[in-house]
């Protein structure tokens, strides 16, 4: 299989590093019917740093992203937030690390928005005057204070995702992992969620489908393909290599 | 028609207290038994599953195919339930679907649920789960007939036991109530038999893990068996015979007329309380001599094999 | 696709929105025993517990024919108690013979099947009551209050949760199959009643399916935000003064319905 | 509330219509619960069009295509194939019109690809025969033959999305009705989507917020916005008419 694989020194034009705060190092996985889902991956990420990982279906995105909090548990190094990712840091490592899934569907299980906002500090353990703030700061950065008393089920979908990212905003966390937000956004909701993610000054994680959006939203991109990664490095040069994307399954913008 | 209430959910005011009391009773010591079985088992997961199970049974209710002249079969899934998640979680799962539906729907009654619960969750959920663990072992085509079987027959048991607490509670005449019931729910348990059996079939083609016979056999032991099987039988022996022939019924009454003696008591609690139509007490309290042994011996059984299993453990 | 139909409460601010659930709950459980332990035939404690009904449909500003409106879920019920008005007790008012049975209806039988009537349909207002003016997660709260173990209240609240989610997947499984139910002119179709109740079988499946691998995600999500086993909740219901007088006054006028029951 | 109607004047530069397949004239819709979600809609389909249906979330898109093989009935006026929609000819109506929907999970509800596409043909009171001729015919016409005994459980999004049109098209369709086809795929799936469309020879009406889709793929554009149709015209048209996207949520690719 001849994979193009892009050097990672091709990010030295990204600025330098002011602090990993996420560093996996040959993580390998497969699921329990034997199928090999990731296959030595390296990746860091910076304070600050807003980085798209893109890839064809089934690539192993949502895999990935599922070990970066502990649901998943591969071979393999993974440093979250200065601890390494083991038993006994699982909770921190938790509330440093805050992930949306792709259907807002599976994220909000309470019957009322508030309820499902709190229940990431309410399990943390916080005072209940702080879990009160910090649902109400959540709810303000995505817009949606005047959703607080709402039926989670009677949101429309983009108003779901919303509230999706507000459940973990709420927690605090010093990343934020999204798997596909944009997809099935409207135009103009997809364009709130573009300035709520740039806005947001966190660092970030995101998986899409949405090239586009990848280009306005992120400086750098990471591709996957069958479990691997196989390009590391600034947006702007990976969108111009079309060889590369058209092996990936993707297509420029 | 979005929600279709089903015709066994027994509203409020259908029941006299007594036998809705005492099916509270029976239904809450089985409910809990359920909890402490499937708390001690299992992990955290099994919350949200059997909360989207139960969720699944209320959807799927909603399911319908056109039958004929504009009437449609529906789905009640409490078989469905105890065979893919095992009898206690099928309870839980079950309990849960018909307290929403008395509650938010007021479709089957508060009082009456404790009824409700157990002709609709718990002995679906003995007799679906105690059949089709007859046969864990046996090829693919046998399985899928006795769930089958056992989707059919707990329906009509449903039903079964649904005219009897009807007529218990002086609500209706026997021999007018049974025979409608039972005719009914011979047909629709039909569509429960052929749509339980299909469902089974897809998720056995599609997650074969689920219905694996080491899992299914970690869910529950010969109790089980042993009950479904009693149950079942004692159905299978008494429905035919009570619809068709409610003389027969009252002689049998007076043949074994004995067992009124023992059984004459909870119907003093209230002073005034009478089962009307009957002149033949005997007959009423032969019925609820039936049935309280048969859920009396259910328990036994249930109990028993839990205590062998614990001093095993031990 | 919208299911809003199924929430049956109703906006708004009335005392009794704000009555704390458990007396809420308590109370309609109360009312409807009452209903049940009223003796045949006592008009006029019916008569007054539908009073009680339509001051609380008042009350809740609910408009008064709130309930009323709504209570036939039960009548098709009714048909099983239609056999109680051939009871043998009490005089037969004519006889009719039919097919060798002796059906006659009786005096006794009409006040037996008018009364059960009655408790069904005032027992029915009562528990739509309780649903119109009570958010149904406070109901679950409530529940857990009166210690109903908190395994059953989870999975009632992931249930109500999901029943929005899951029904929507029905009506939709639904339409598709609507959409594809098609006939050509001179031929018959739908085929037969077997294959049709198979199909659904098939959708039941998918469905379970759909179902079961949706919790591991919601499990995967609860994990993500720090479950450890246990529900938290803020939602501390505390008793007033209101809340206390209410559910008193409530029961007093409970036992003054079955004392009027009882005398007349 | 000021409103850009293009008038259907403009459409006079699509070539003239060889029979009308399909015409709503004058349809109202209100859901039970009193939300009117068709106000007024008129729009022809000439035999061969395929035209793209745009518009914000909630604008009525899919509510239209419901009505359109009578899933919802409004009032006004509604012509299928040269039939009348009424109770009568519906079952011919739904063997004329295939209706997609926009999730392939709500279509495809039987256990194997080939039971799934075979339900229509089947229902339909086809011989055997038949019934397995079209079910190639269908599954080779989306490149998908050698998937009939999978199931369809299994599938990527990608194979199911063609797995659902294939469904329709064995009950061979005079128009082809996609609701959101594209959403949640992958670029590769949802390039072969795109050439998919483009080939089959066939009327379609199809729904989508993938503007960029659109302008590939359909040369006439219909815009919704609250119920009602604000713009029907050429794409290449409507497309340079920002004022007019932006207005009803839209954003020019
Ligand atoms: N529970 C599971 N058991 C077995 N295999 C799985 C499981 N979940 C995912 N896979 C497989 O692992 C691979 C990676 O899946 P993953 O969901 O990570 O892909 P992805 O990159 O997120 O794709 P998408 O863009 O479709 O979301 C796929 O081939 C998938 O089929
Ligand atoms: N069953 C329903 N009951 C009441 N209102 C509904 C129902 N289904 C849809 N609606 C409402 O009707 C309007 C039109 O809905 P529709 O689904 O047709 O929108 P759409 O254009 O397809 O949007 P989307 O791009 O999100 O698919 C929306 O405001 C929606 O909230
Ligand atoms: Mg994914
Ligand atoms: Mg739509």
């Amino acid at each position: 299989m001849p994979v193009t694989h892009q050097k990672r020194q091709q990010v030295l034009t990204i600025p330098p590093c002011e602090g990993e705060v996420l560093t996996v190092g040959k993580l390998n996985f497969a699921y329990p019917d034997g199928h090999v889902a990731l296959r030595d991956i390296n990746l860091n990420l910076c304070n600050g740093d807003k980085v798209a990982l893109v890839g064809p279906n089934g690539a192993g995105k949502s895999t990935l992203m599922l070990h970066l909090n502990g649901i998943l548990v591969g071979r393999g190094e993974l440093m979250v937030a200065g601890m390494p990712l083991d038993e006994k840091n699982l909770p921190y490592i938790r509330a440093a690390v805050g992930l949306v899934f792709q259907n807002p569907d599976d994220q909000l299980f309470s019957p009322t928005v508030f309820e499902d906002v709190a229940f990431g500090p309410l399990h943390m353990g916080l005072p209940e005057e702080d879990v009160r703030a910090r649902v109400e700061t959540a709810l303000g950065q995505v817009y949606m204070s005047e959703y607080r008393d709402r039926l989670s089920h009677h949101l429309s979908v983009g108003e779901k995702k919303r509230i999706a990212i507000a459940t973990v905003l709420a927690m605090d966390p010093q990343i934020l992992i999204l798997d596909e937000p944009s997809a099935g956004l409207d135009p103009r909701a997809r364009r709130s969620l573009i300035n709520l993610l740039r806005e947001l000054p966190i660092t970030m994680l995101v998986s899409s489908h949405d090239l586009a959006m990848v280009r306005e939203v992120f400086p750098r991109m990471v591709i996957m393909d069958r479990g691997q990664i196989v390009a590391d490095g600034l947006t702007s040069d990976l969108m111009e290599d079309e060889a590369l994307l058209t092996l990936h399954g993707l297509e420029k913008p | 028609m979005l929600y279709a209430p089903a015709p066994l959910h027994i509203p409020d005011g259908f029941l006299n207290l007594v036998i809705s009391l005492l099916f509270w009773v029976m239904t809450v010591i089985m409910v809990g038994l359920a909890i402490s079985k499937t708390s001690q088992s299992l992990g955290g997961k099994q919350v949200p599953l059997m909360g989207i199970m139960a969720a699944f049974i209320f959807a799927a209710q909603m399911l319908n195919f056109p039958v004929a002249g504009g009437t449609s079969g529906h789905f009640l899934g409490g078989a469905l339930a105890a065979i893919v998640l095992g009898p206690w979680a099928g309870i839980l799962v079950m309990t849960s679907v018909i307290a929403v539906q008395g509650l938010l729907f007021q479709d089957g009654g508060l009082l009456a649920m404790g009824a409700n619960i157990f002709n609709m969750g718990i002995l679906t959920a003995v007799i679906g789960f105690g059949l089709y663990r007859t046969v864990i072992k046996a090829n693919k085509g046998v399985r899928l007939a006795v769930a089958g079987i056992a989707a059919w027959l707990s329906t009509v048991t449903a039903a079964l036991l649904t005219s009897l607490q009807l007529w218990l509670s002086g609500t209706s005449r026997l021999e007018i109530v049974l025979p409608a019931m039972i005719g009914v729910h011979v047909l629709i348990g039909l569509g429960e038999a052929v749509i339980t059996v299909v469902a089974l079939a897809f998720i056995e083609q599609a997650r074969p893990d689920l219905l694996k016979t080491e899992k299914v056999a970690a869910y529950g032991g010969r109790g089980w068996i042993v009950a479904g099987i009693v149950v079942s039988l004692i159905v299978v022996l008494f429905s035919p015979l009570a619809s068709s022939d409610p003389d027969g019924l009252e002689r049998i009454a007076e043949d074994m007329g004995f067992l009124s003696l023992g059984l004459d008591a909870p119907y003093q609690v209230i002073p005034d309380y009478t089962v009307p139509f009957l002149g033949e007490t005997a007959l009423s309290t032969i019925v609820a001599g039936i049935v309280g042994a048969l859920v009396l011996l259910g328990l036994m059984v249930l109990v028993g094999s839990m205590l062998r299993k614990r001093q095993t453990a031990k | 696709m919208h299911v809003d139909l199924f929430d049956r409460y109703s906006q708004g601010e009335s005392p009794l929105h704000r009555l704390d659930p458990r007396v809420k709950v308590v109370v309609t459980i109360l009312y409807i025993i009452s209903n049940a332990v009223l003796p045949d035939g006592a008009w006029a404690a019916f008569g007054l517990s539908w009073v009680l009904v339509l001051v609380v449909n008042w009350v809740s500003e609910l408009g008064i024919d709130y309930t009323f409106r709504r209570s036939f879920v039960a009548l098709p019920f009714a048909l099983a108690a239609v056999s109680a008005i051939f009871s043998p007790q009490g005089q037969p008012l004519t006889d009719w013979s039919v097919a060798g049975f002796s059906l006659a209806p009786t005096d006794f039988g009409l006040i037996r099947f008018g009364s059960i009537l009655l408790r069904s349909w005032l027992s029915v207002q009562a528990a739509i009551l309780l649903v119109a003016v009570t958010q149904f997660p406070d109901l679950i709260h409530a529940f857990e209050h009166l210690h109903v173990p908190a395994i059953l209240t989870t999975i009632i609240a992931f249930l109500y949760r999901y029943l929005f989610v899951l029904t929507d997947e029905v009506m939709r499984l639904l339409r598709a199959r609507t959409a594809r139910s098609a006939a050509l002119p001179g031929v018959k179709s739908g085929r037969n009643v077997v294959w049709r109740a198979k199909v659904t079988g098939n959708m039941a499946g998918q469905l379970f399916l759909r179902s079961y691998e949706r919790s591991d995600q919601i499990y995967n999500a609860m994990l993500a935000r720090g479950y450890q086993g246990q529900m938290r909740t803020l939602r501390a219901h505390i008793m007033t003064a209101f809340d206390w007088s209410l559910g008193a006054l409530s029961f007093l006028f409970i036992l003054l319905l079955q004392l009027v029951g009882r005398i007349a």
